[in-house]
């Protein structure tokens, strides 16, 4: 019982411990991703990527090592609010990266802005971010969810789908997709005729969904899935046949690199908007893949190039501080004024509201030697969040 | 649309693949439950081992059937050794300790399958001759589904006929009502009830198969199906076939209705169900021993 | 002062109390017997409420409970015994004896006062100690305590409720000679206005506790009578004693 | 010739903290019938719990046929060849009648020669059972219920069977059904123990009578001398 | 007579002084911890009133202090209320949502209250997961705190805030122990040890567990209010039944029945979990076998055990607690 006691003590005690040490000499980025949780691959991947990145672009700056501090969000908003300000105010990191779901994103905003931490947001989409809750601290190297699907909408009428079905996930992120789809589809003068909001969690099953999507006999279905729910659901499609009636078109994750193995036939002829593909043809691409194939014996999805980019960004902000993070202002305004040619093709931030401006790849997947795999269809070139409500 | 015979035809069947997915979950766990009083929450760990055992066989071998046969006696056996080594001890544990170890071994589960098959969503590729797609009047349904359906109801004859047909099911169910006498004629009840708890385990694992050739295969799976799978129990009632069965359909149907007829109160028709049917019979709908 | 009339209830088929009727006069002590299975705890358990019955009434000094919960009734003024030990197991004798004198002070609605300053009840507790012969093992959790004191127990939180009848279902079973006589005083010292229903299968305590038995078989009354009827019913010599030649 | 099937050595045994059997030691010889008479409460039906390890918290020395007995499981014990047709009778009621028996069912483990109980032998003996083969064992009459455990009782084919009050709540016809069976079972050969209330009962069955008061032995002997201690009767039984 | 200074008090006190003695000395984060842990400690002495007093085991805890998060951040936010009604209403709203479920789910027992518990947690969750006007999944961000200068405090500070939640949980503990003390509470002990005799004596044992189901409800809803003003927002994550689960694992972990092992749970587990996933990302595989030693090795929980080893121990008994 002794023991139990102890036990007390110690836990109690490393409250103590938590006394943070003063910033010394390395750089600190603080890896604000789940670790553990639904989205716990995600962010696995990232922070692989970024750690890639800083051995392909140099993890040292003026004599100051970059180094990581990881703490697990498990996706919940409350745990990512609360690792949060342990990377700020205990880890004292000089810069953030992260965080993978839009919930976390929400939460965390607001203790970044006040505590004027630089902030990369490496994959979450929140429209508001880019939008009314924009920050000079945040900038974003994945993309914002309008951004993603808006010109999608257009591409869309101008390619001959007049009416369409939706469907994505009963979720902030899903509505925004479906929103903005809808808008740049009517804008340009399609139809929606349906639809569907299935719960993010626990949808058991696609079937009775799917079939409702038959019955309308749309021109195509246009869905914004992601991770588990996107495997099953193009594994349904197929099963139920759709493939061969309806045109099935998604945000990009749909069939991410990730998963498309899992997916089998099912993601055959599949088209989306993404902001990237592997197959993308230029030489940083090439480079990227190639060092990600030669670490990890697979190929890079569109989630690692987000912390690939996010680490190239950081280092060159670095660079053109010379290593020096003291001046956050400055250190700050220097990651803002990074551009590059990468992986997606050429980068910069959005000087109103700080989210990238990328190309967004229409793809096409289709089969070649008996494996599935997306391939450039269309290119909308240097798409930026359409937002005007941020004011900084 | 909603009236189109055929349409709704669709639905039912696919209201009784999710409902005979869910019977092959919870007719175990109902069992160890109502009649073991064991009170085991890491029947959905089971159920996500058995997915991934199965895609583990599925890699070596290639064969769906492979590990359709394989994967649920793994599961099977990884259930003994808990039973062995922890559920043991505990069969006469206040409650709130079987909670709070059986969480315990979720969370040991989950973070074991991290480790051993990573964190990545996957899928079981479905069997070749269920890969296709049948007609039902004139509409095209996955075949695989029907498969479900058939394994389901083959499960659940297989299991009546045990009950209601063999000595061993007449020792379970005399021994539901009066254990001790069933002991005093001479026989192992605690052997024959070992024996359901391992049915109830091989059968976790078996739908966790099935299951991963539709649903994602990623850690966590266990959770989702858990709820699931408790709500299916309790509006059954503990402990009996008949509950596991009545509860399974009534809980797929009802999903699977919910999402086509009310989308927009799909994610709680079933907790509603649930709620009216416990206000109106706090002990289920076909509990094994009566509700003192 | 209670009055069942034709009680009934069955289950299924199987019927248990086949409209039973009694009546208690105040202050009146009468024995229920009857051969196990005859019925008794469930028709106490009708009468508790404890079991709801499919049809007759019961009336508590004149006021119709029938419909009413169990615990409507014990506020009504019955007080219960049970046959198998019903007790707060982890508490000790005092505690479950004030827990029962608060419940008869009603003081459940009180939130904002310790409990232990209640002195009063915590007396009237102490008074139940010594009447039901508790006082030497006052502080003694109820898990620890001997068989005989636990029935003892029983017993004084049936009292403990100032009761206007107050039933107890074999109040002597499993005890030994010595403890059954300890309960057989306990229960003639208990105040004469009392109105008393017992179930026992002890002859020496049913003929010295009361005049009056309903023998009851089948969950039906074979016979309602003095001792000294009952004693001499050929029914019952036949049924109950078990045709014995003594 | 004869020898002890069962012998119980200093029994005791408890419920919860209370000392119910304080030293209990009986005998039954094989081929005879032992009656243990005694009060509501006096722990008779403790002493068979105790035996057929119902009842585990026990201490003491039982043994069947020379071989201890009192660390087995119920289930073992009974597998000996002891049958046990306990007070509650314990039919299983979500079984049919014809279940309750046949789940029952075992060859005899003894090496007595005695004609091997089966279904068509025990419908023999207890024709109502036969008419209500198909019947739920909750749909019995209470004294179908007890000719159903004991008839399931001699499924197994028992060398020695534990009776429990066997008359208890019975109409006087069926206890008379009842006591000829038993007397039938005993002509047989077969061993039994008996505890009681009835006593015209008991004594006309039992080869030998032992009374139990207090969780003691008070008094052995045969059913003929009993019924002239008066004083026993009256001090243990309340007769 | 009892005792004025009963272990728990002893230890709670303990824990009092101790924390208030971290929220000077540690760092701006160990601050925030601070405040976390004792809201989380708030939110488990609620949970342990149903799950330890009356034996009531809810997995639908969460949508309490859900509630009271979303009323905070709607009132505040949206309506633009003063956060102390605020947190008024909060409370009372939290209680009058209690009051509408329990007469519905206090009858039932085990794992069927368990179930129908989570089954409206869930409704609640999903209905403030599609409602767009409250922020959905995203929740809702902005909330403010109690201004607390007429006391001293600037609730900005975190020290300050943890003190600030320290003394309302030093208030509620002092509350619910007097609560417990009352006869209200030997109702409560009474029903828990035994329902069917507590019936019998007279007791409509119904409504009691609606009030301390009505009771628990306001201090989760309260605990629900702090928090959403310590993380400055509320989501539907907050009422999701893995949080009701969580919070149960604390209570039994930390031992059920006594508020404070409520305290002791909630606090262990958090800062054990804080810190291995700081180590590792494997971190629910100890907490998993931590779960799983102490059933085995303190199966009355960690502060049931170590208060049962206390009682026994010669040093208590001679300080004078022969009996509390």
């Amino acid at each position: 019982m002794k023991k139990m006691y102890f036990l007390l003590m110690v836990a109690l005690s490393s409250l103590f411990l938590l006394t943070p040490i003063h910033a010394a000499e390395p750089v600190k980025v603080g890896m604000i991703l789940p670790y553990s949780g639904v989205y716990a691959g995600l962010g696995k991947e990232i922070t692989r990527a970024f750690e890639l990145g800083l051995e392909v672009f140099g993890d040292e700056v003026n004599g100051r090592k970059i180094v990581l501090v990881q703490e697990d969000t498990e996706g919940k908003p409350n745990s990512g609010l609360s690792k949060t300000k342990k990377l700020i105010f205990s880890d004292k990191v000089d810069v953030l990266v992260g965080p993978v779901s839009s919930g976390v994103l929400a939460a965390m905003r607001d203790t970044v802005h006040n505590s004027k931490t630089p902030f990369v947001i490496a994959n979450a989409g929140h429209d508001g971010i880019s939008g009314a809750k924009c920050s000079p601290w945040i900038v974003r190297t994945s993309f914002s969810n309008r951004q993603v699907v808006r010109p999608m909408g257009k591409w869309m009428y101008d390619n001959g789908y007049r009416k369409v079905y939706l469907m994505a996930p009963d979720y902030a992120a899903g509505h925004q997709m479906m929103d903005h789809f809808k808008a740049g589809f009517k804008e340009a003068g399609g139809t929606i005729i349906g639809e569907e909001y299935p719960p993010l969690q626990g949808t058991k099953d696609f079937g009775p969904y799917l079939a409702k999507v038959k019955e309308a006999k749309p021109d195509a279905l246009f869905v914004f899935f992601a991770g588990g729910p996107a495997i099953q659901f193009v594994k349904s499609f197929g099963a139920f046949g759709l493939g061969n009636t309806i045109p099935l078109a998604g945000a990009g994750w749909l069939t991410s690199p990730l998963y498309i193995k899992a997916q089998g036939e099912g993601a055959n002829n599949i088209i989306g908007s993404a902001n990237y593909i592997p197959s993308i043809d230029n030489a940083a691409n090439k480079a990227y893949q190639d060092a990600f194939k030669a670490k990890h014996k697979r190929e890079g999805s569109e989630f690692a190039v987000q912390g690939y980019d996010s680490a190239r960004v950081i280092v060159e902000a670095l660079k053109a501080v010379n290593g020096d993070t003291s001046d956050k202002k400055a250190f700050m305004d220097a990651i803002r004024a990074v551009t590059f040619d990468g992986p997606r093709g050429k980068m910069r931030f959005d000087s109103k509201n700080g989210n990238i401006i990328q190309n967004i790849y229409v793809y096409k997947n289709s089969k070649t030697n008996g494996v599935i795999a997306p391939s450039v269809f269309d290119v909308i070139k240097d798409v930026q969040d359409p937002s005007d409500s941020c004011t900084m | 649309m909603y009236s189109d015979p055929t349409f709704l035809v669709i639905q039912t069947l696919n209201g009784l693949q999710l409902a005979m997915l869910l019977f092959l979950l919870s007719v175990g766990l109902s069992v160890v439950f109502g009649l073991m009083n064991i009170v085991n929450l890491a029947h959905g760990t089971l159920y996500m081992f058995g997915a991934y055992f199965g895609i583990w066989v599925y890699n070596l071998t290639e064969s769906f059937w492979a590990a359709l046969a394989l994967a649920p006696l793994g599961v099977m056996l990884l259930g003994m050794f808990f039973y062995e080594i922890l559920i043991k001890k505990l069969r006469n544990a206040p409650p709130l300790q079987q909670v709070l170890v059986t969480f315990g071994l979720i969370f040991v589960g989950l973070d074991a399958v991290r480790m051993s098959w990573g964190n990545l969503a996957t899928s079981i590729p479905k069997p070749e001759i269920f890969s296709g797609s049948v007609l039902i009047f004139g509409e095209i349904y996955p075949s695989y589904r029907l498969f479900i359906i058939g394994l389901g109801i083959l499960v659940m004859l297989v299991l009546y006929f045990c009950l209601e047909r063999t000595r061993v099911g007449s020792i379970i169910r005399a021994g539901v009502d009066d254990r001790e006498m069933v002991s005093c004629l001479g026989i192992n009840v605690d052997l024959a009830f070992f024996g359901v708890f391992c049915i109830g385990c091989y059968l976790a694992g078996l739908s966790g198969v099935v299951a991963g050739a539709v649903f994602p295969v990623e850690p966590g799976m266990d959770m989702s199906v858990l709820i699931l799978t408790l709500i299916v129990v309790v509006v059954g009632g503990l402990g009996s076939l008949k509950g596991a069965v009545v509860g399974s359909l009534m809980i797929g149907l009802a999903e699977t209705y919910g999402q086509v007829f009310i989308p927009e109160y799909a994610s709680v028709t079933i907790y509603a169900l649930m709620a009216i049917i416990l206000l109106k019979r706090p002990g289920g709908l076909f509990p094994a021993r009566a509700v003192q | 002062m209670l009055k069942a009339e034709v009680l009934r209830k069955s289950y299924g088929s199987l019927l248990v109390a086949n409209d039973v009727s009694l009546q208690l006069e105040k202050g009146e002590r009468r024995a229920v017997i009857g051969p196990n299975g005859a019925g008794k705890t469930t028709f106490f358990n009708l009468l508790t409420g404890e079991i709801k019955a499919d049809s007759g009434r019961v009336i508590i000094d004149g006021m119709d409970v029938s419909g009413q919960s169990s615990d409507a009734r014990a506020r009504a003024g019955l007080g219960r015994s049970f046959q198998k030990n019903n007790l707060f197991t982890d508490l000790s004798v005092i505690d479950n004896l004030s827990t029962a004198s608060a419940v008869a002070a009603r003081l459940g609605k009180v939130f904002w006062k310790p409990f232990s300053a209640f002195r009063e009840i915590r007396e009237d507790a102490e008074n139940l100690a010594e009447m039901v012969n508790l006082t030497e093992v006052l502080d003694t959790p109820v898990r620890n305590l001997s068989y005989g004191h636990q029935r003892q127990l029983e017993v004084g939180l049936a009292l403990a409720t100032k009761p206007k009848v107050l039933m107890l279902d074999e109040p002597t079973s499993g005890m030994s000679p010595e403890e059954t006589k300890v309960m057989l005083d306990l229960i003639i010292s208990l105040p004469q206005s009392l109105t008393i229903l017992i179930i026992e299968h002890d002859m020496d305590v049913v003929f010295g506790v009361t005049e009056k038995i309903t023998v009851l078989d089948y969950g039906s009354v074979l016979i309602e009578g003095s001792v000294e009827e009952v004693r001499n019913s050929q029914v019952v010599r036949k049924r109950y004693l078990g045709d014995a030649k003594a | 010739m004869s020898r002890k099937l069962l012998e119980v050595e200093n029994l005791q045994a408890f419920y919860d903290l209370s000392h119910v059997l304080q030293g209990v030691s009986i005998s039954v010889m094989e081929g005879t019938v032992l009656s243990v008479l005694g009060r509501n409460g006096a722990g008779k039906t403790t002493l068979l719990n105790s035996i057929m390890a119902v009842l585990k918290k026990r201490e003491g020395r039982i043994l069947y046929a020379g071989k201890e007995i009192q660390s087995l499981p119920a289930y073992k014990i009974a597998s000996l060849g002891i049958a046990y047709v306990p007070e509650t009778r314990g039919i299983f009621p979500s079984l049919t009648v014809k279940e309750n028996l046949e789940i029952a069912a075992r060859k005899s483990v003894g090496t007595t020669n005695r004609e091997t109980w089966n279904l068509d032998r025990v419908y023999q003996l207890f024709p109502q059972l036969k008419d209500r083969a198909q019947n739920g064992g909750a749909q019995l009459s209470g004294g179908e219920q007890q000719m159903l455990s004991i008839a399931r009782a001699l499924m197994t084919n028992p060398d020695l069977l534990i009776l429990d009050e066997p008359t208890e709540g019975l109409a006087p016809r069926i206890v008379q059904e009842i006591e000829s069976f038993l007397t039938e079972l005993k002509k047989e050969g077969l061993t039994m123990l008996l505890v009681e209330q009835n006593l015209s009962f008991a004594t006309s069955l039992a080869d030998q009578i032992a009374v139990l008061g207090k969780g003691q032995i008070k008094w052995v002997g045969s059913p003929q001398q009993f019924m002239k201690e008066m004083e026993i009767q009256h001090t243990w039984l309340g007769v | 007579m009892k005792k004025l200074f009963t272990l728990d008090r002893f230890v709670a006190l303990f824990l009092i002084a101790l924390s208030l003695l971290l929220s000077e000395s540690v760092e701006y984060y160990g601050q925030e911890l601070i405040a976390e842990i004792t809201i989380l400690a708030i939110f488990a002495m609620s949970l342990d009133l149903l799950v330890g007093y009356a034996g009531l085991v809810s997995l639908g805890h969460a949508a309490f202090l859900g509630i009271g998060s979303y009323a905070t951040g709607i009132l505040t936010v949206q309506y633009g209320w003063e956060m102390f009604p605020t947190m008024l209403i909060s409370i009372a709203l939290a209680g009058l949502v209690s009051a509408l479920v329990g007469i519905f789910v206090v009858r039932l027992e085990g794992i069927f209250f368990i179930m129908i518990t989570l089954a409206v947690s869930q409704m609640f969750h999903a209905y403030f997961l599609k409602n767009r006007e409250f922020g959905g999944d995203d929740g809702m961000p902005g909330i403010q705190r109690l201004d607390l200068e007429a006391f001293g405090l600037t609730v900005f500070d975190p020290a300050d805030f943890a003190k600030f939640t320290l003394i309302v949980a030093v208030l509620v503990y002092i509350g619910l122990d007097l609560l417990m003390s009352s006869p209200f509470g030997r109702y409560l002990i009474g029903i828990h040890q035994n329902e069917n005799r507590m019936r019998s004596l007279g007791v409509p044992v119904e409504q009691y567990k609606l009030a301390i189901f009505i009771i628990a409800g306001m201090v989760a809803g309260l605990s629900g209010s702090l928090q959403a003003q310590h993380t400055g927002f509320v989501s539907p994550d907050a009422m999701f039944w893995t949080v009701s689960g969580v919070v149960l694992i604390m209570v039994i972990a930390g031992g059920t029945g006594s508020l404070v092992g409520a305290v002791v749970g909630a606090v262990i587990v958090r800062l054990l979990s804080h810190q291995i996933s700081s180590l590792t990302e494997h971190w629910m595989l100890f907490m998993g076998l931590f779960f799983i030693a102490i059933v085995l090795f303190a199966s009355d929980g960690i502060y049931g055990t170590f208060a049962k080893y206390c009682r026994r121990s010669r040093w208590w008994k001679s300080a004078g607690n022969s009996s509390d």
